[in-house]
Formats: structure tokens, sequence, C-alpha cells
């Protein structure tokens, strides 16, 4: 059943991860991309991980792409249908395909480490994801959290000063 | 226990079947008469009579009016990408559906001996009598809800059209500006709940014979989640994407017929949750005098909850002027966002205090 | 669960399409969105690894490189943007103005 | 005037004599100022002025018609429709009046069937009611032509008629 | 200045509404009780079964949307009369100048409201439309 | 000039000038009912009420006291404003409140004032009157009823009309203006008191009830009748000139107009116009488009050379003739005349042989500068009616005395002192050859004349024309030709007029020559209120000599005609004439149109030529097009149009210039344009331009030349049995276009024969039988009129019917012989 479930969700990720990057009009593209994320999720509620789920949904689907939506509209972009490179698809698709197999080869081939970690699943649903993920970013990483903070301040002063025409 | 299947027992597919089919029953019809009780209470507010003709006070009217719908002539602009403009009303109504799938509308009920949760998303552990839900919940509906924008964006955007496309933009502007305020302001009953789980939400408020709401403790929070609530479902007086005097009728412009209408009921069918939700987690849910003796009793006070929470939305639009958009962005970022803020801040303090 | 491997292969599938969007697109958004599913397919073994291993510093990881990505898309499409005004256009190509 | 008087007056306009007038007009033609004097002479020669007359002294003297009409409406002493050969004047003037002068007027109305300033069809009489002739003392008064009859009564009216009846037209 | 106060009003104000017996006419079956002075549809005064308008050309000189053509004409004692009146209701505005500035009294509004049609010529009403009806 | 102090204003005024006419010249305001500027002072209405401080305060009518120097005087008391109000309480007292109802609402002085002085409410109350209406004429309207007895009409009808058909009548209480005897109005309706009579009292009825005053617009034009060239005003509403409009400040005749000028209007928008061009198909005139009329023409025209032939009537503008002569031009033809080819012998002939130039060395505002008028036939205030109102006023107000020379008596011969010498038709020029011939007997000039070219040979030729030998033969006296040659001779300024036009053949060059010569020989010319005026019939028949319309080298009309007849003229195009009405010999000229080969006619009616056509064209009234008329003084004036086109026609301009493009030449593209190369060809033109015209247009100055020419007289050899025709204009009409004005055809539908008292006496003929008029050529049946300006054994009749056309019998010799039945 989890298999099968498993299997539906991989192709529907992976067929809509290729129109990301196939579809000509970029706001079909950035459609199929809120699929991809929605399998994500999928996949990270699959991994007793619900917070991270809904944080994915929240974050990436429902504000970041938002956002890339919202600038796709704005600048109007029409179809780029102009030029093909056919050169340039097949010499990236060929990377694209090395990198896969490398990739592939090295993680199956690698060692992986047996599970050392206190969390298995039924003591996270014992306890709560949330309140697990939070215990560990206000404690053990709480430094990095406040540095991601000052980064979101920089990024959005960045992103004032970039937009506005005249300062 | 009977049949089972993949561990579970049949009575639980029956159940959860049914639980569906109640609470979507229930939504749609809901809509359907919210749209007639709108147009009744405006108007008395207005000192007119609203509408009257079709059935006895104008009680077919939603049927009327659906049927009309649904008989007009599906029109696709020629400009417009049409696969876009298709699936619009669809990723606009889904969202507004699905979202009830994790709201308690009652406490748990015994039929032929199985108990059942009257919450769509959960299962009560027989052993230890535990009602088990999604224990994101209240993030699942923030996910969810933020989703209901791409349907209006979408619209705007593939009518190819400037109403339509202006409208799409303010409606995605101003879902992430009170998003964000709306978010906050129910972080604050996290923090007197401890848990992202409605179950559990309700379940606390139901101290004091049933009237530990939250919105004793947290009134602001209640106050500012109802309003960024409002903005984020575009209800008046934050309908600036759908503005008629501007905007003809901003995103759904170049709509008709059934993807219209499902505009139409997104719209309500949001307001409905978004009601629910606040009756959920400031107004204690199903909770209620006398709901342990009378189960039944649970979703009779939830949906009286809902609708007084309604009625009040109405309420509103027929008093308040639409905002304009500048007042609306200063709202929202400006006054309830560090409102909301500063509200954490003194929760989290007070708590301190008193733990 | 299923196992690890699984999701790792997922992952690197996701990986290797990004890569090619990246590579082949010319299109700056789409480029963006190519990274942005690069990023997902790494979270994606973050989580898998966190859960495989039982510990949530993974988790948490993906944590940060959410919010990296949301600076990311502040950022970038407000360079975008100011591009667009520019040069009435968002292809790569078309950045070339310290092209010799 | 009743109906049926205008109308036997307007049949009455004779053929008129042109050389009567032509006398006249002859006689001050090369007089600066001859209007009046030729006007006068033609009353003096028709007893009234003649509408073709008019039209013809017009002519000789090379004035408007209208001109000629409108002194003759302006004086009272021409007089644009035949008058009857006894011209009748009683006086209405205050003393008359309160002596009971009505009563003379409307006795005369109804003995000659005329009205004020009408003439009988036989062009006999004419009958006039004037203002003060002068001789309150004598009051109620009439006159006919140049005799004065004093302290007027209704029977007096009888006797003024049957007497001028007498008298000859020429 | 406090904000809430006056939505609190607000809300004040359509809640009592909502209790007050709606003004609302069923208009087809219920009827509007014209007031007398409303300014409906023109009408021609008529006495001694003529038309009193001289044509003194008074109404189509006042008329701010220029909607009244008016032609003399000369009877046959030599009198004058509105030999052609027309009144183009799609122009009217219905201010009532025509009415004031009538010198002879020979125009007056009705109460008549109703004044839809199917074609463009019906809403010119002629002199014989807008006589008195008796 | 005299300084003068009104309401505290310095002001200063001419000595003669009235209180009144200070304070207008001066800005200042004085309410007044009963004044116009072009009659003599009256003070009828007590409205102008005046202080005068040196008069104690009193209050005086401003309109007839004079103006010293040093006067104080106020015009808005509070005593003076309470005065007029009560003038205008007593005058409404008896005036009808119709406003509604009366056509002058709006533009009436009395209802202006009540206004202004705001008299709501009268304190006093009297009957109103109850005067019966006189509707019997066509154009007049009188309501006595409304009259508040100003006097004007009254008074414009004798001081400047001279007809006085209105007088106040049965004075005091019973005052009111009318007619001889209460008649009906029955003058020659002039409409001159229409247009001062401050209230609605006088109305003019083809303007009754059809629109308010102030729904009209004000287009300025210029007559389109005679040729005095009288400016017009129009009132249009909606694209229809539905009335002229009275503007005392306009032109040299300040407003004054005659019949036809003020009533004779409707042409303009007559249902008869033509509308689209019509074509003969299948001997059918039938609608056709401009193209395929066009087309035709241009076919026809193209290569025709000297096949091709032009007549145009001088009633068109100096823009379209010059066009149109170009047209001919491109066709390769010098073929063109207008007016019978005589009508203008006067000018073209007589004043080029006596004074070098094709132009009359007077003008019409020396009328009133002279000393002495000698007018040949009385016809002048027939044919010009408003030089005749000129000539009243100079006789009236400035003493100048009249002379008239003619076969009959008229109008003017009833002027205080004119002096009328009737003569017998046809010896005009021996008449004036006698002047001459005493002048030179009794040296009555002063000699100078002798050095003038051909003196000699007029001494010779003069032999002749002893007063005595002209007496027998003209039915004069002889002490009467003397007197009136001394009179001429002996007066410091004097001024001949005489007409000419279609009506006139006699009035050719030996009359103009034999009339230059007593000018030239007297030394009157070139000097104010001296010279000769030749008063062509048409307002534009100066220019169209002016712009060389006439025959020079090509054939003139009567040739043109000849040509038709046998077939050397193939393609004839007629712009406005009416040949087959008045030119004479009807029968003729119809054997001729109908053998041209094509024929073409653009007018504005289907005349009795145009419907002989092969194609016609519709053409506009002067209302609708733009350019210069030329009046018989040479005074040129702009015209612009007050109304769109009616229908499809266009202005003769644009068919010429289409043609002129069909056939292959540079049409111009506007009038201004082809006015500019006139002032640049034209003698007397040069320097103008259509903004140096202005409104009251400009004098094209005449050079002169004296040369003295010895006229022909042609021997007039009666007929026994026989009775004299003339022919000319009557007062009510001109040409045959007033055929089409309702006015002018109200007061004078028909033709008619007018005779003398003896004649009709002897002939026992009564007024309104019906004569059969027989002559050498033809008979035509005309209705009788008995006058007694008739001088024995002579007939008149008009010629501008087409109902009963004249020229049936007429040859087109001066005088026409015939015989008349019952």
């Amino acid at each position: 059943m989890e298999t099968l479930f498993f299997a539906i969700i991989t192709l529907v990720a992976i067929v809509s991860a290729i129109l990301v990057i196939s579809c000509k009009n970029p706001i079909n593209s950035a459609l199929s991309l809120v699929m991809t994320f929605f399998c994500l999720a999928t996949y990270y509620v699959m991994l007793d991980a619900p917070f991270m789920a809904a944080v994915q949904v929240m974050v990436y689907a429902g504000a970041i792409m938002v956002l890339i939506v919202f600038t796709i509209m704005l600048l109007n972009i029409r179809v780029d249908a102009t030029k093909k490179h056919t050169h340039k698809v097949v010499l990236g698709s060929i990377i694209g395909f090395f990198t896969l197999i490398n990739t592939v080869f090295l993680l199956l081939k690698g060692h992986v480490a047996v599970p050392t970690g206190p969390y298995s699943g039924e003591m996270i649903k014992q306890l709560g994801h949330t309140e697990l993920i939070g215990k560990e970013m206000f404690t053990n990483f709480l430094l990095p959290f406040e540095i991601t903070s000052i980064l979101l301040l920089v990024a959005i002063v960045g992103a004032v000063i970039l937009a506005k025409k005249k300062l | 226990m009977g049949i089972e299947i993949l561990g579970l027992p049949m009575m639980y597919y029956i159940a959860m079947v049914a639980k569906v089919l109640v609470a979507f029953i229930f939504v749609l019809l809901t809509v359907a008469y919210a749209t007639y009780a709108e147009r009744k209470i405006i108007g008395h507010m207005q000192v007119r009579l609203g509408p009257m003709r079709t059935g006895w006070h104008g009680l077919l009217q939603p049927i009327a009016d659906g049927v009309k719908l649904f008989f007009k002539e599906e029109i696709v602009p020629s400009q417009a990408s049409t696969f876009a403009f298709l699936i619009a009303p669809l990723i606009a109504l889904i969202p507004a559906f699905i979202t009830f799938a994790v709201i308690p509308f009652g406490g748990v009920i015994e039929v032929a001996g199985y108990k059942i949760p009257l919450q769509i998303a959960s299962y009560i552990d027989v052993a230890s009598g535990k009602v088990y839900d999604v224990n994101v919940g209240v993030l699942y509906i923030l996910a969810m809800s933020s989703l209901g924008v791409y349907g209006i964006v979408l619209a705007g955007w593939a009518s190819n059209s400037k109403y339509s496309l202006l409208g799409g933009l303010r409606a995605s502007a101003q879902m992430i500006s009170y998003e964000l305020s709306a978010g906050l302001a129910i972080v604050s009953v996290f923090m007197l709940s401890g848990t992202l789980s409605l179950n559990e939400i309700v379940t606390q408020q139901s101290a004091m014979g049933g009237f530990g709401w939250y919105v004793f403790k947290q009134p602001l929070a209640a106050f500012m989640f109802f309003i960024c609530s409002l903005a984020e479902i575009n209800r008046t007086p934050f309908d600036l994407p759908e503005a008629e005097t501007e905007l003809v009728s901003g995103f759904c412009t170049e709509y008709s017929s059934m993807k219209y209408a499902m505009f139409f009921m997104a719209e309500y069918a949001n307001m409905v949750t978004v009601c629910a939700l606040t009756a959920t987690l400031f107004l204690g849910g199903w909770n209620g005098p006398l709901t342990a003796e009378v189960p039944l009793l649970g979703p009779v006070y939830f949906v009286a909850k809902v609708y007084i929470l309604m009625f009040v939305c109405m309420w509103i639009r027929a008093t308040l002027p639409r905002y304009r958009y500048d007042q609306l962005m200063h709202l929202g970022w400006k006054v309830l966002l560090p409102l909301s803020l500063l509200n954490i801040v003194a929760t989290g303090i007070i708590g301190y205090f008193i733990n | 669960m299923e196992n690890l491997n699984s999701y790792l292969i997922v992952s690197a599938i996701l990986f290797s399409i990004g890569t090619i969007g990246v590579l082949t697109r010319k299109n700056a958004i789409v480029i963006f969105l190519s990274i942005e599913l690069i990023q997902n397919a790494v979270n994606l073994t973050f989580v898998a690894f966190s859960r495989h291993l039982g510990n949530l510093d993974g988790q948490v990881f993906v944590f940060f490189v959410m919010t990296v990505a949301a600076a990311e898309a502040a950022v970038g499409l407000a360079l975008m943007i100011a591009f667009y005004n520019n040069k009435e256009s968002i292809d790569v190509d078309d950045v070339n103005l310290m092209k010799w | 005037m009743s109906e049926a008087v205008a109308q036997q007056i307007e049949e009455q306009e004779p053929e008129v004599d042109l050389s009567l007038a032509d006398k006249v007009i002859d006689k001050y033609i090369d007089l600066p100022g001859n209007l009046m004097p030729v006007l006068q002479g033609v009353q003096e020669e028709y007893g009234y002025v003649p509408r073709k007359v008019a039209d013809y002294v017009a002519e000789r003297l090379n004035v408007y018609p209208s001109q000629i009409y409108g002194v003759l409406t302006f004086y009272a002493q021409f007089h644009l429709k035949p008058r009857g050969r006894f011209i009748i004047r009683v006086c209405v003037g205050t003393a008359c009046h309160v002596s009971g002068a009505p009563r003379i007027v409307e006795t005369f109305f109804d003995k000659l069937h005329i009205g004020h300033a009408e003439t009988t069809p036989d062009l006999r009489y004419t009958f006039e009611k004037v203002a003060c002739l002068g001789a309150c003392g004598m009051a109620p008064l009439a006159m006919v032509n140049d005799d004065t009859f004093g302290k007027m009564t209704v029977q007096k009216v009888d006797e003024i008629i049957a007497e001028y009846n007498q008298r000859p037209m020429k | 200045m406090n904000p809430i106060t006056p939505i609190i009003n607000g809300l004040k104000i359509t809640l009592s509404h909502l209790f007050k017996k709606p003004v609302t006419l069923q208009y087809p079956t219920e009827r509007p009780k014209v007031a007398q002075r409303f300014r409906g549809l023109h009408a021609l005064n008529v006495s001694h079964n003529k038309a009193k308008c001289v044509a003194c050309y008074l109404c189509p000189t006042v008329c701010p949307a220029k909607c009244i053509t008016v032609e003399a004409g000369e009877d046959a004692n030599h009198d004058k009369y509105a030999a052609k009146y027309e009144i183009d209701m799609l122009r009217c505005i219905f201010c009532g100048y025509c009415v004031e500035a009538c010198p002879v009294d020979a125009i007056k509004m009705t109460g008549e409201f109703e004044l839809a049609n199917y074609r463009r010529q019906d809403f010119i009403y002629t002199k014989e439309r807008l006589l008195e009806k008796k | 000039m005299v300084n003068l102090t009104i309401d505290d204003k310095q002001v200063t005024a001419p000595k003669n000038a009235t209180i009144y006419d200070a304070a207008k010249l001066n800005g200042i305001k004085i309410p007044i009912l009963c004044h116009d500027k072009k009659l003599k002072p009256f003070g009828a209405c007590r409205m102008c009420l005046v202080e005068v401080e040196q008069m104690k305060g009193r209050q005086i009518p401003a309109c007839t006291t004079p103006v010293t120097d040093g006067m104080i005087i106020r015009t808005s008391t509070p005593d003076i404003v309470k005065a007029r109000k009560m003038v205008l309480e007593l005058l409404l007292l008896n005036h009808p409140i119709d406003c509604p109802v009366c056509d002058k609402g709006g533009d009436c002085d009395l209802q202006n004032l009540t206004y202004e002085y705001q008299v709501n409410a009268n304190r006093f109350t009297d009957e109103k009157f109850h005067h019966e209406i006189d509707y019997n004429n066509p154009l007049i309207e009188r309501d006595m009823n409304r009259c508040v007895l100003c006097g004007k009409c009254a008074r414009i009808c004798d001081e400047i009309v001279s007809f006085g058909a209105l007088t106040f009548i049965s004075r005091g209480i019973e005052t009111k203006i009318g007619c001889e005897f209460e008649d009906a109005l029955n003058c020659e309706f002039c409409g001159s008191c229409v247009s001062v009579c401050p209230v609605g009292s006088l109305l003019a009825r083809p303007f009754k009830f059809k629109s308010r005053f102030w729904a009209l617009t004000n287009k300025k034009s210029v007559c389109s009748y005679c040729g005095t060239g009288c400016n017009l005003t129009l009132g249009v509403k909606d694209d229809k000139v539905l009335t002229t409009i009275y503007d005392e400040n306009q032109g040299f005749h300040k407003g004054q107009l005659c019949c036809r000028g003020r009533f004779g209007y409707q042409f303009i928008n007559s249902d008869k116009r033509l509308t689209t061009p019509l074509v003969r198909k299948n001997n059918v005139l039938t609608e056709a488009s401009w193209d395929e009329a066009l087309d035709l023409v241009a076919s026809h025209l193209k290569g025709a050379g000297a096949s091709a032939g032009a007549l145009a009537t001088p009633r068109l503008t100096n823009e379209e003739l010059v066009l149109f002569k170009k047209l001919m031009e491109t066709a390769g033809s010098a073929n063109h005349d207008h007016s019978a080819g005589y009508a203008h012998a006067a000018l073209t002939e007589g004043f080029a042989r006596s004074f070098g130039t094709t132009a009359s060395p007077a003008t019409i505002l020396d009328i009133q500068k002279s000393d002495l008028l000698l007018v040949i036939k009385t016809d002048t205030y027939e044919t010009h009616p408003v030089v005749g109102f000129e000539i009243n006023m100079a006789v009236k107000n400035k003493g100048v005395k009249l002379n008239i020379l003619s076969d009959k008596s008229g109008k003017l011969s009833k002027l205080p002192d004119a002096t009328t010498l009737i003569h017998t038709p046809g010896s005009e020029i021996a008449v004036l050859n006698a002047i001459a011939k005493v002048i030179l007997d009794e040296k009555l000039a002063d000699g100078s004349a002798a050095s003038i070219p051909g003196y000699a040979e007029l001494e010779k030729a003069l032999a002749g024309f002893t007063p005595d030998a002209v007496a027998g033969q003209s039915g004069l006296k002889a002490t009467d030709i003397k007197q009136l040659a001394s009179d001429y001779a002996k007066a410091a300024k004097a001024l001949i007029l005489f007409p000419a036009g279609n009506a006139y053949p006699g009035h050719n060059a030996d009359l103009a020559s034999a009339a230059a010569n007593l000018a030239i020989l007297t030394n009157k010319l070139g000097k104010e209120g001296c010279g000769i005026l030749c008063m062509a019939e048409k307002n534009n028949s100066q220019g169209a000599v002016d712009m060389g319309f006439y025959a020079t080298n090509g054939l003139n009309a009567s040739q043109i005609i000849d040509g038709c007849a046998n077939g050397s003229i193939k393609t004839l195009f007629i712009a406005g004439e009416n040949p087959v009405v008045s030119y004479p010999d009807q029968a003729r000229i119809k054997g001729a149109l109908d053998k041209a080969d094509f024929l073409v006619v653009s007018d504005l009616f289907l005349t009795e030529t145009a419907a002989m056509a092969d194609v016609v064209l519709p053409a506009c009234s002067f209302a609708e097009k733009e350019g210069t008329f030329t009046s018989v003084d040479r005074r040129v004036q702009h015209i612009k149009p007050a109304i769109r086109k009616i229908g499809q026609s266009r202005s003769d301009f644009d068919i010429f210039g289409a043609l002129i493009a069909k056939l292959g030449g540079q049409a111009p593209v506007a009038p201004s344009a082809v006015f500019d190369e006139i002032a640049a060809a034209t003698q007397g033109y040069a320097g103008m331009s259509y903004a140096a015209l202005g409104e009251e247009g400009v004098f094209a100055p005449v050079a002169v030349k004296p040369v003295l020419v010895a006229p022909k007289a042609g021997a007039v050899t009666p007929e026994p049995g026989k009775l004299a025709l003339v022919t000319g204009s009557v007062l009510y009409h001109n040409g045959t276009l007033s055929q089409f004005g309702e006015g002018p055809m109200y007061v004078c539908p028909e033709g008619y024969i007018e005779l003398s008292r003896s004649d009709a006496a002897r002939l026992k003929i009564e007024n309104d039988d019906l004569l059969n008029i027989t002559s050498a050529i033809g008979s035509v049946k005309l209705k009788a009129r008995v006058s007694p300006r008739m001088p024995e054994g002579v007939l008149f009749t008009p010629y501008h019917f087409g109902a009963a056309e004249i020229n049936q019998v007429w040859t087109g010799a001066p005088i026409t012989w015939v015989t008349l039945a019952k």
C-alpha cells in the first residue's frame, strides 16, 4: 500500500519536475514546481515530519512561489519560443544525466551509517514533531537561527533597494 | 470488530465517508444559503427586502441562481490562456473545502457501539480513549488557505484582461500580507495551548463548564485573527481584488457560468472555513453546556457559533465601505503586524510569570 | 517508511532535472525555479537522512535552507525586476553589459 | 349706429361730381399750405368730405391720402359721412344734465330712430349730444342748426320735430 | 482619532436598521403613490377642447437638454398654436423647467413614470400623445 | 464741438447733436422707444427723460433737446427712473400683455424696458384697445392694439420711403396709426415700418411664428437681387434662412431694404430648389450622380474649341465668373457673355468710349452730396429701390433738386419740387443731345471742354438737335429742355442716374455717351456729388463687366444664340441665366436652344431654360457660398456662407473647378486664391483681399479719361394705330430670380400691362381685364392695370414672369409696337 503510494508520488514528482524545465510558459513552470513541492510535502509526511510538510507548503508553495508567480505576471513575460539552442540542450542534458548517474552511484555505493539519534517514528508521534523541532531549534541551533533572521533582514533591505527605481 | 481492511475496522471507513459527506453537504448548503442570507440581511440592514420573488420570501433564490449559472454559456476569452483559465476556479475552490478536514465539529459520538470522533481527519484510540488528529492541524489550515490565492492569481493572469490582472495582483499582495498577521495572531493561542492539534485546542477550551474560550484570554488575538481572515478571503471591507467600482469585477471579470459559480462558492466556503476556524480557536469549538451528557449538542453549538460569526461577516459587509489599497496595506503591515507581535511578547511574558 | 535509498534516488533525479534546467534554459525565472528544485531535492535528502539517523539536525537544516530560499527569492526577484525595467527582457543572454 | 343705418349710408355714398372739387383746388393750388382751405372748401361744397374727393385732392395736391385722412380725423369740423339738413344738438353739460337732458336725448332717439352722431336715412336730421353750449340759464338746451330752444321738455321735442319736418330740404 | 468607535457606531446603526420595517415596494403588484410634485411624463393642458399651448417657444429655450421641439402655426383665427410639439424622452432630464417657464400653464408633469418602450421613435412624444387625457 | 457733462462724465459732442446723440456717442445708454438713427427726432415716447441742471432739474426729453456748452445732465436719478417707470406703466395700460404669442417677444424694446425697469404691476387700470387686426396683406400684419404710438412707422414711410401709407389718425385719446379711411395696408411693402417698430404692432408675416428672435443666428451677407449692394443680415435657424434682420448700423443704407431684399429671401430654402444633378435620358431629365453629370459635361467641353459657348448670370460671384472664363479657355473657347449681350452695353461700350473705363464715375453716396439729380427713367426707383430711398432723402432732407427725364412718371415724380419731363418713348438720346446742344449754344459751361477730344465732331453732330426740333419729336416743350439744360449746367454739383438691364434695350451705349457728354461738357466729373451712375440690373453686373465676362474676342450673347441656331455652337453652358424668359424674342431663343447639341444649365431652380437642358447642375444661392460681389458703384463686398449647401447642390465655383480639373487644367483651391488673382489683374482692385474688404466692402476707384462721342439718336417711327410698349423692371422683382421669393410673389404675383387712363377710356378697358397683346412676332395675354402715371399711347409691362412671358411679343427693340384687344 505504502509502496504504491510512494511510487505514484514519485512519478508525479518527477513528471512535474520535468515540466518545470520544459514548459515554455514560465507560469506553467511555476505551477509544475508547486506540484513538485506538494509531492515533497507528501514525502515529508511519510518521513514522519508533518511539521516540515506543513512548512514546505506554507513557505514554498504559499509564499515563495506566489512571489515568483506575482513577478512573472508583473513582468508579463512573453513565451520564449524565439530561439532554440539545440546544442545547449544536448550538452545540458548530457551533463545532467552524468550528474544523475554519478550521484546515484555515489549514494548507493556510499557507506550509510546506522541510526544513531534518539528519535524514532513512534517517539516523534508521541511527543509531537513540532515540539521536537522547536526544542532543537531554540537550543542547539539558536545561534544559526538568529543569524538567519539577520539574513532575512539583509534580504529585505536588499530587495527594497533593488526594486526601488530611485532611492 | 467485524471486517477489517488494512488493519482498520470497516466501521472506520463507513464513518469516515459519512463524516466527509456530512461536512461537505453542510458546507455546500451553508454556502448556498449564505448567499441568500447575505442578501436578505444586508437588504434588511438597508431597510430593503432582499430577494422576495423566488419561493416564499425568495427562499429558492440560491437554487434559481445556481440553475441560472449552470445553464449559462461557457465563455473563454480568445486571448486567454485556456488551461490556466479553466483550472483557476478549481484551484480556488478545492483548498476552501479541504481545510474542513481538520476542523472538529463535535465530540465523540457512539454509533452502533463504535466511537466516532466528529472530526474528519482523526481517529480514536479505543484503548486510551484518546482522539488523535493531525497534530499540525492549524498549520495545515494555514498552508491550505495560502494556496487559495493561486486560484485568484491564475484567474487574473489567465483572463488576459487588465482588470482581471489588477485583481489578481491585488489578491496575491493582500493575501501574503495578511496571512502573516493571521499566523502570528494565533501563535499566542498555541502559546497557551502548547499544541497545534485543533482537537486538543478545543478540548482545552472545555474548562469552566464549556466556557474556557480563548477569546476571553486572547481577545486581541481573536479580533486580529478575524480581521486578517476577512482580508485573506477577500471579504468586505477588504474586497479589493473584485472592487467593482474600479475593476469591474476584478479577477472574475471574464468568468461566467459554472466557472464563475465556483469562485462564488469558493468565496463563501472560505467564509465558512474562516468562521469555523475562529469558532474552533477562540470560541471553544463545539464546546458548550451539557455536551458531555448529550454529545449531539456539540455539532449544534458549533454550527450556531459558525453561523453567528457568518452573520457578523455580513453585518460588517453591510456597514463598512471598502478600504483604499494603501489603507489596506497600512493596516496590514503597520497596525496588525506590530500588534500581533506585541501580543505574542505580552503573552509570553505573562505566561512566564503565571507559570 | 520506505528505505532510505528510494528517497535518495528520487532526490538525485530531481537534482539532475534541476541541473539540466539551469543549464539549458535562458529565462532567468525558469533558472530560478530550477535552482529551487535543486534545493528541494537536497532538502529531501536532509529529511530522509534525518529520519534514517533518528536525528533532527537535518530537519533543522532544511529550515535554514528554506529561509535562504526565501531570502534568495526576495533578492533574486528584485534583481529580475530591476533588470527587466532596464532591458525589457529577463533572458540571461541579455545580461551582457559586463561582457567584453 | 345700428347695422341697418350704417349700410344705408354706405349705399348712399353718391356718385360725386369731381368738378366741384376741381373748382376749389384750382383756387388754392398755387398757395403754400393749401390743404386746409381746400378741405374746408370741399366740405362746404359737398356738406362733408367724400372719400373719392379726398383721394382726388391727394392726387392733385401731391400729398399722401393717409395724410389727408389724418387731417380730416383731427379736426372735428370735417365730416366723413353725409350730414342731415338739420343738425340737432342737445346739451348734456352739468346744468342741463341735472335739469333732465338725458330724458330729452332719449326722446329724440325714440322719435328720430337714430343714435348719437347719426343721420336719418332721408338725410333730414343729424343728432349730436354736445357738452356745454354756454347757456346754462336756459337748461336743458337744444339747438337745431342755429336756432336755440331753451327749457326743453318732452312735449317741445315733438313740436320741434313737427316744425322742422315742414321745412324744405334745400 | 479613535478608529474603532466610528466602526462600532456604524455597526450599531446597521444592526438597528435590521429591525426596521423595510421601505421596499413589491413594485408591479404594489403601486407606488406618486408625490404631488413628482416630475414624470409631461402632459399638455387642455382648455376649451384645445391645447392651451400658444407656442411661445419658452420651453424649448429654457430646456437644458434641448429635448423640446416646437413649431408654431397660425390657425384660422390668425392665432398662434403649436403645430408641432414634441418631447424627446430620451433626452429629457425631467428638470421641470418647461413647466416653470410656461406663461400660460399649458404644460404640466404627470406622475407617469413607466416610460419604457421598444423602439427609439416611441420615445418621441408628439402633441397628440402629450395632450391631457380626459 | 461742445463740452458737457453726462452722469458726471466729461464728454464732447458735435454742435448740432441732441442729448441722446451725445450720450449714445459716449456709450451712455438712455432708454428710448421712438428714436431711430435715420429719422428726425420726434419725442413721442417720453422714455428718454433726463435731468439738466441748468434747467432747474426739470425732466426733459433727451432725443429732442440739443446740447449746449457746459450742460450738466443726469440720466438715471431716482426721479428719472420713477418717471420712466410711470411712462412704462402708462404705455402698458393699453398694451395687451400677449408676449407669448407676439412674434416680437425677445426683440421687443417695450418688453426689454419693462424688464429693465421691473414694471411688474400697474397702478392704473384701463380697458385695452379693441382695434381690428389687419391681416389683409400677406407680408405685413398690423395689430394696432399693441401700438405705443411712437410714430416711427409713419415717419419712416414718409421721410425715407416717401410712400406715406401710415399716419396718425383720430388725434386725441383715440389716436392710432392707420391708413387712409381705415383701409387695409396697401403700399409698396418695403417693410421699413416693420423693421423700426419697437413693439409687435407691425410684423413680417412670412416670418410670423417661425422662430424666436433669440433662436436665430445672425449672418451678415449682401443682397443678391439688384446692383445696389445692400448689406443684409440673415436670420438663420437650423440651416434655414428664416428672415432678414434689421440692423440700423449696417451698410451705407443703414439697414434700409426694399420689398424683395426684406421679403424675397425665401428662394434660398425653397422646396423647388434643385438638389441633385439631372441628366437627360430618353428625353427625360433623370437624377444622376455628380460624377456622371460632370463627366458628361467634361466630355462635351473637351476640345470643343469655338463650338462651345457660355452664358452666365451676373448673379455669380466675381470668382465664379473668372473661373467660368477659365473653364471656357480650357475648353478652347472665347465665347462668353452675360445678360443678352446688350444689357451691359452702356458700360462696356458707352462708358468705355466716353470715359475709357467700363465703370460709372460716381457712387451711390454721391446722391446725398449732390445739388441736382438728373434721373433718366423713373425706373431708377423701381430697379434699385434703395437708391430711390437715397434720392428721397436727398430731396427731402438736403433739398437736392430732382429732374426726371422719362417716358412715364413714377414715384420719384411725386417728390416735392421734382421736375418731370415726359417724352415720347425712345427719344431719350435726342433729348439729352438737345440739352447738350443748349449747353453748347448758350455757353452755359465754362468752355473747358473744348480741349477734350471729339469736341468738334460732337458740335457738328449736334447740329440737328435744336430744342425746338427735338421738342416736336419728343413731345416736350423747348423751354423745358432749355430750363433743364441751364439747371443742370448751373448746378454746382449734378449727378446723372440711369438704369440698365435686360429689360432696357434702349439704354445702350449711345444713351451712356449722350449722358456722358453732358457731364463732360459741364465738367461735372470726378468731383463729389457729380458724375454719372449707370445702374446695372443684377447684383454683380458691374463685377461681370470688371471680370471681363463679356464678348471681347468671341461671340456675344446674341451671337451665341445665333450660333446655336445655325449649328456653329454645339455645346452651350448656361450658368444661372434664364434666356427663355429674360432674353427678347422667345421663339428665337427656344429654337436656338433646341438646336444646340448639348445644353448644360447650372441653376438653383428648374427654370424654363433648365427644363430644355441635357444636363442640369444644382447650384447654390448666395447664402451658401463664398465670394465677392461688385455693386453698381464698384463697391466690392465679401459674402460668406450663412447656411450649409442645400441637398447635393454645389457652388458654381466648385462646379467650374471640378470641370477644369476634369479637362486637365489646374483648378484653384479656394475663392480667396482666385480673388487674389482678380485683385492683381483687375483695374482698381489692386491691393484688395478678403481681409481688407471687411464688412462694408471697399470701393474700386474709377479712373476717367473723358472723350466726347457723338451719340446716334435712333429715330423712332410710330406705327399708326399701334401703342408703344416699353418693358422694364417692377419694384417688387429683379430678373427672374425673385419669382422664387414668396414675398415679391405675394405682392406682385403675375405680369400685367399698364396703360394710361385715356387709353383705357378710349379702348373701354378696366382694371384686371385680360388683354391680348399682339406684336409683329407674337402675342401674349396679360391683365390690364389702368394707371395715372402712364402718358397716352404708352404701355408698360414688367418682364420677370415665366408664367406670362412678355418676350413672346418683345423683340429687343427699345420700343415694341403692339395692338391691344380684349
